[in-house]
């Protein structure tokens, strides 16, 4: 689960580390008040789940009260990387101004397996090439789980990005503090890009980004309070209410798959074939005959759709569970949309026999489905 | 032989009385395997029926290694309980975890490993189907039915497609040393560099089938490890070639993890080791077949 | 350093293990209030930093105030194990009676490198002859130092000992508690012996002992203030203050030495030829000429001290400032009796040249030196 | 040949300028060891001059390995930064930490030694007088111009008592290979059988010299050890026989330590060994001198 840039610098000012004043406007009525009360010179920025927004002209810098509000009411509502705005953070601008933009970033190293602090000191809009280009100006150090920062890593990065002596105590702080804030939200990333040097000799995290492990937002209430969905499709809302995984593309055979690995692989093959999946569909493990339906209702109701491919493997998913879900789901979806279906594994046979009345192509292969499904769905462009 | 597990293996199994506990257990019962132990806090001195066996209950692990002889624990719990049971089997005694459990935070993931590593403790997973060796032992989810004993190795990061890949084979009358199920999550007891090494090693594998799919770069280093020090013919398959690519926030992935990750890129690593790639599950075995001179 | 049983409870209590209400006395009219406060029936007990309390009579029941007062009388005053008994904890009676008494201790397994969890069905008083007829009954498990103790650990822990199942989370949280206990306040041991099933089904620590890591004090300034040196022996009070770490014992022949290992065979060494150390002494790595003064006051103090010896083998510590030391002491304290000086190592040779107008005994290796000792500790005895 | 340091010994200093860790540096660059950088947080960048050397000042470790290719660490700070300078020592890729540091807390260093092991890092110390290669290189406080080269390898829980043995065994003309004072604090990082291993494998080592002293009960555990697994000659020596007992609270170290810990019971142990126990570190030398064929 992706922050939002406001709520990232809250939680990074939670645990000590220093970020501007400011606040989120939804009008430029707000944008109006909230400048105002930093003394009208803001920065106000574009708060949508995306990258690229200083690029899509989603941060605007305001000297007075009324620039703030125009800034505002050019961005709210504005499409960056096919994202609505619909809220701004109004900043004040760094105190004194910036003196030096460092990167730094709390991520997980998945080869490593550790959490690993990145930083540098040429941070900014252009930390990738940099890392292209230059890769030994991007210093790395890994953290270990149980000991946590320690004051030498700080240290060796400071004194490896040539920070000021006098700014290493704060840089601890600001470290420790970021890896805290990685550690209890469950991030799998913390990014800062820039951490400031003000004009005033101080560090300051201007920008913030956080992703949220969301196999632990169980234990998580006040990141789950923070979910924004106004710009997530209904589709996938609604999926994953259900506890689905579902992806919608572009074509126009829907599938229903159980296990990741084989919902892509059944894309992949109806491609092979010359088809082109409607969505990615994992039902999971253990799915019951509700979830399936669920499934079922959410691939039909994509109007693009012309043939339906379902490949269940059972093993810990059932052929009989499947084949309840289909019927459950059918009875309340009426569709002139055909459906191939494939069900091997655990309980497939009892399954079969329960979809046995219902008329739908069956197949024995993956390669026989997709091809079926692929041919069903032309003769439904054609008809 | 075999690797990981077969007829020595004695399992106990950390939620044996839970919904999904119970059906696996009993099915990997009727397979044959030995499960000596179950687990459940609070319902030690209790038995669990199937397969005509009367299993019994303790409420912790380490009686249960002590009580049995234990050597292998499988996991199949509530996420929020599963790493706290990895820590249990690892303090237990046993040489190999299987943990089926899916969505365990990734931060737990890295303490346990580090714990595990420690210890010299061997996991399998988590969220993976578990292990099996066709007519000795099945550890997880894996239907037996699909697989017949025979000289491939199999190892996998999916659930779902590993069955698919095993059946092809079956059909094919290739049959399988072991199948391994190593999970697709970021943090992992034993990847796919483990198992190769387990699989040159066995003497009765003369195969070995990798299946990976998009994510991590896993799949690129075992094409490096496989170019130097595996000897035996290895096949592979990467899943998502069409999945679409997800949306990126921030710069730290793409710096770390510059271009891998992708199908394109496992899949020309895999080529450059000198790896044949199928474009499909069945193609797999059509390819494992030809290579041993089946086809 | 070790706790009286009331400050060890007051930790337990902190970290939320259930203890007996009760307060300390140091009079019988203290007791009075107490006891009367509590209801009368009470358990009165001396608090000194020796074992054996019980089987000297130091704990006594009382059904009322009265009685109370009378125990306390007996009680304050009276010599246990050489120790004087200045207060005492005055308890009520476990609620309901005793149903089981419980061993539960947390301690550093050297062996395993390790805190370690001891506990037995069969707590109290004899629990060391259960361990040595029956060490089946003793259950140990041994806690990660990152890990801390888990559930299953406690668990393991209740159904070895055949604990009834009602009392295992209660159970847990008094393992978890004292552990905490345990590592916040740097404990080398935490004990409760016994741990009850009161008559009313609940369990609670009626005693409890504590050892503080001294290494640890600096970090632990409210263990510091614990400190009761009233059962101390005034020299060793003066020479912990000096970071001389000084043992005070029968024979007459002093002894100065740096470093334990070299001064407990400085020791061995005196007896091996017919002598009697009157003391330990170790005056520690790098020790000023200051700390050496003090330590020859605190040797010259003893009346039975017939020849000092001193053995430095410089490392660390420097011959001069030893030599430095000597010549500082001799001008303060007069004495008669005589030295033997031997002095190797770092300096050696810049501290002999030191003492060379001081009138002393002089050998180059420890058997010499101890044997010089030996004669002339035996000449004064004859003078 | 030696042990653990020798003339390839590249060594940082953590603690280098302060008031003891001046002194010794001093001592052991006049000796010859091999100081090739020092650690001082905040004084990076400045330099250490002794015995006609320039010795860069870093302000972490890992700097002074990348940038010196230092291979062990000595740290001589006081109590409270020793433990967080073991880890970053461990975490800067050293392959030998020698702590002097007394006083440090015993469950810090359990932790501390944990992770050591996990690392696979050896720690020598804490609060010992480290090692000495006579003619090679000194790490610590032993006085160099008390040893010399020669056969007999020496190991130590305490410190000037090693010193002591050391003096004696050079006044009867016998030299050392390695001379290392392992500390005597309960849980330290390198114990009697680690180094015992250590000079059965050096070829140069024909002798050993092992002196402990009361407590724990690691001299009964290498005398078990030197009875099935050390060839070469062991002479010992165990301090405390004259020492007055504890005064004991509880009853758990009763429990745990039995009857170990004595002076009487180490010297049981060793003799049951077949180790010859010394009466007097003066008669340890002679011993060896016997048992070498020198006397």
């Amino acid at each position: 689960m992706n922050l939002h840039e406001f709520q990232a610098k809250r939680l990074f000012a939670a645990h000590g580390v220093p970020i501007p004043r400011g606040d989120v406007a939804r009008t430029p009525e707000d944008a109006t008040r909230i400048a105002a009360d930093l003394g009208g010179h803001v920065v106000v920025k574009a708060q949508v789940h995306s990258g690229g927004r200083g690029k899509a002209g989603g941060v605007k810098l305001a000297h007075s009260a009324a620039e703030a509000a125009a800034a505002a009411q050019q961005i709210l509502g504005m499409q960056i990387r096919g994202l609505t705005v619909h809220q701004v953070l109004v900043d004040e601008l760094a105190p004194g101004g910036i003196a030096q933009e460092i990167y730094l970033a709390v991520l997980i190293d998945r080869a490593r397996r550790r959490p690993m602090i990145m930083a540098s000191a040429a941070g900014g809009m252009d930390i990738e090439q940099v890392a292209e280009e230059s890769p030994e100006k991007i210093i790395k150090v890994h953290v270990d789980p149980f000991l946590g920062v320690r004051a030498y890593q700080s240290n060796f990065i400071a004194a490896r990005m040539g920070l000021p002596r006098e700014l290493w105590a704060q840089f601890h702080q600001i470290v420790t503090g970021l890896y805290a804030c990685f550690k209890a939200n469950d991030a799998s990333l913390t990014e800062v890009n820039p951490l400031v040097i003000t004009g005033e000799g101080k560090l300051m995290a201007l920008d913030g980004k956080m992703t949220i492990d969301d196999n632990s937002l169980f234990r998580l209430p006040h990141i789950v309070e923070m979910r924004d969905t106004s710009d997530e499709p209904e589709a996938e809302q609604k999926a994953r209410a259900a506890g689905i995984n579902f992806i919608k593309l572009d074509g126009n055979i829907g599938c229903m798959v159980n296990g990741a690995g084989l919902a892509m692989t059944t894309m992949d093959v109806i491609k092979l074939y010359g088809g082109a999946p409607a969505n990615f569909l994992d039902i999971g493990g253990g799915a019951k005959a509700e979830q399936v339906a669920t499934a079922l209702r959410l691939i039909l109701s994509d109007a693009n759709v012309q043939a339906v491919l379902i490949n269940i493997f059972g093993g810990i998913t059932r052929g009989d569970e499947v084949a309840k879900g289909i019927i459950t789901a059918l009875e309340q979806v009426q569709t002139e949309v055909p459906f191939v279906v494939r069900l091997a594994g655990t309980n497939a046979a009892e399954g079969m026999a329960i979809l046995a009345d219902a008329k739908m192509t069956t197949a024995v292969t993956l390669s026989d489905a997709a091809q079926k499904a692929v041919a069903l769905a032309k003769g439904g462009n054609n008809s | 032989m075999s690797i990981l597990i077969d007829k020595q293996t004695r399992l106990v199994v950390s939620g044996i009385t839970g919904r999904e506990g119970s059906f696996h257990t009993t099915q990997m019962m009727a397979y044959g395997t030995n499960v000596v132990a179950g687990v459940t806090p609070g319902k030690g001195g209790q038995f669990f029926a199937a397969a005509g066996q009367q299993v019994p209950i303790f409420d912790t692990i380490a009686e249960a290694v002590l009580e049995t002889g234990a050597n292998t624990s499988m996991i199949i719990v509530p996420a929020r309980f599963a790493v706290e049971a990895i820590y249990e089997a690892a303090d237990a005694g046993v040489s190999l975890i299987v943990c089926l459990t899916e969505y365990i935070p990734v931060l737990d993931m890295i303490a346990a490993r580090a714990y595990l590593d420690a210890k010299g403790v061997r996991l399998v997973g988590p969220n993976c189907p578990g292990l099996l060796t066709p007519g000795q032992a099945k550890v997880g989810f894996i239907p037996g039915n699909i697989a017949m004993p025979g000289p491939v190795g199999v190892v996998s990061k999916s659930g779902t497609l590993t069955y698919e890949v095993i059946d092809a084979l079956t059909r094919l009358g290739i049959g399988q040393t072991t199948c391994v199920g190593i999970g697709g999550d970021p943090i992992n007891g034993t990847d796919f560099i483990d198992v190769l090494k387990l699989f040159e090693a066995d003497a009765e594998t003369e195969h070995i089938v990798m299946i990976g799919e998009i994510g991590g770069n896993a799949e690129e280093q075992a094409a490096v490890f496989i170019k130097q020090h595996v000897s035996k013919p290895v096949t592979a398959f990467i899943a998502g070639r069409t999945a679409p690519p997800g949306r990126r926030m921030g710069h730290a992935g793409a710096i770390v993890e510059g271009k891998s990750g992708t199908a394109e890129g496992k899949i020309a690593a895999l080529r450059e080791a000198g790896i044949p790639v199928a474009e499909n599950p069945d193609d797999i075995a059509r390819i494992v077949a030809q290579r041993m001179g089946k086809a």
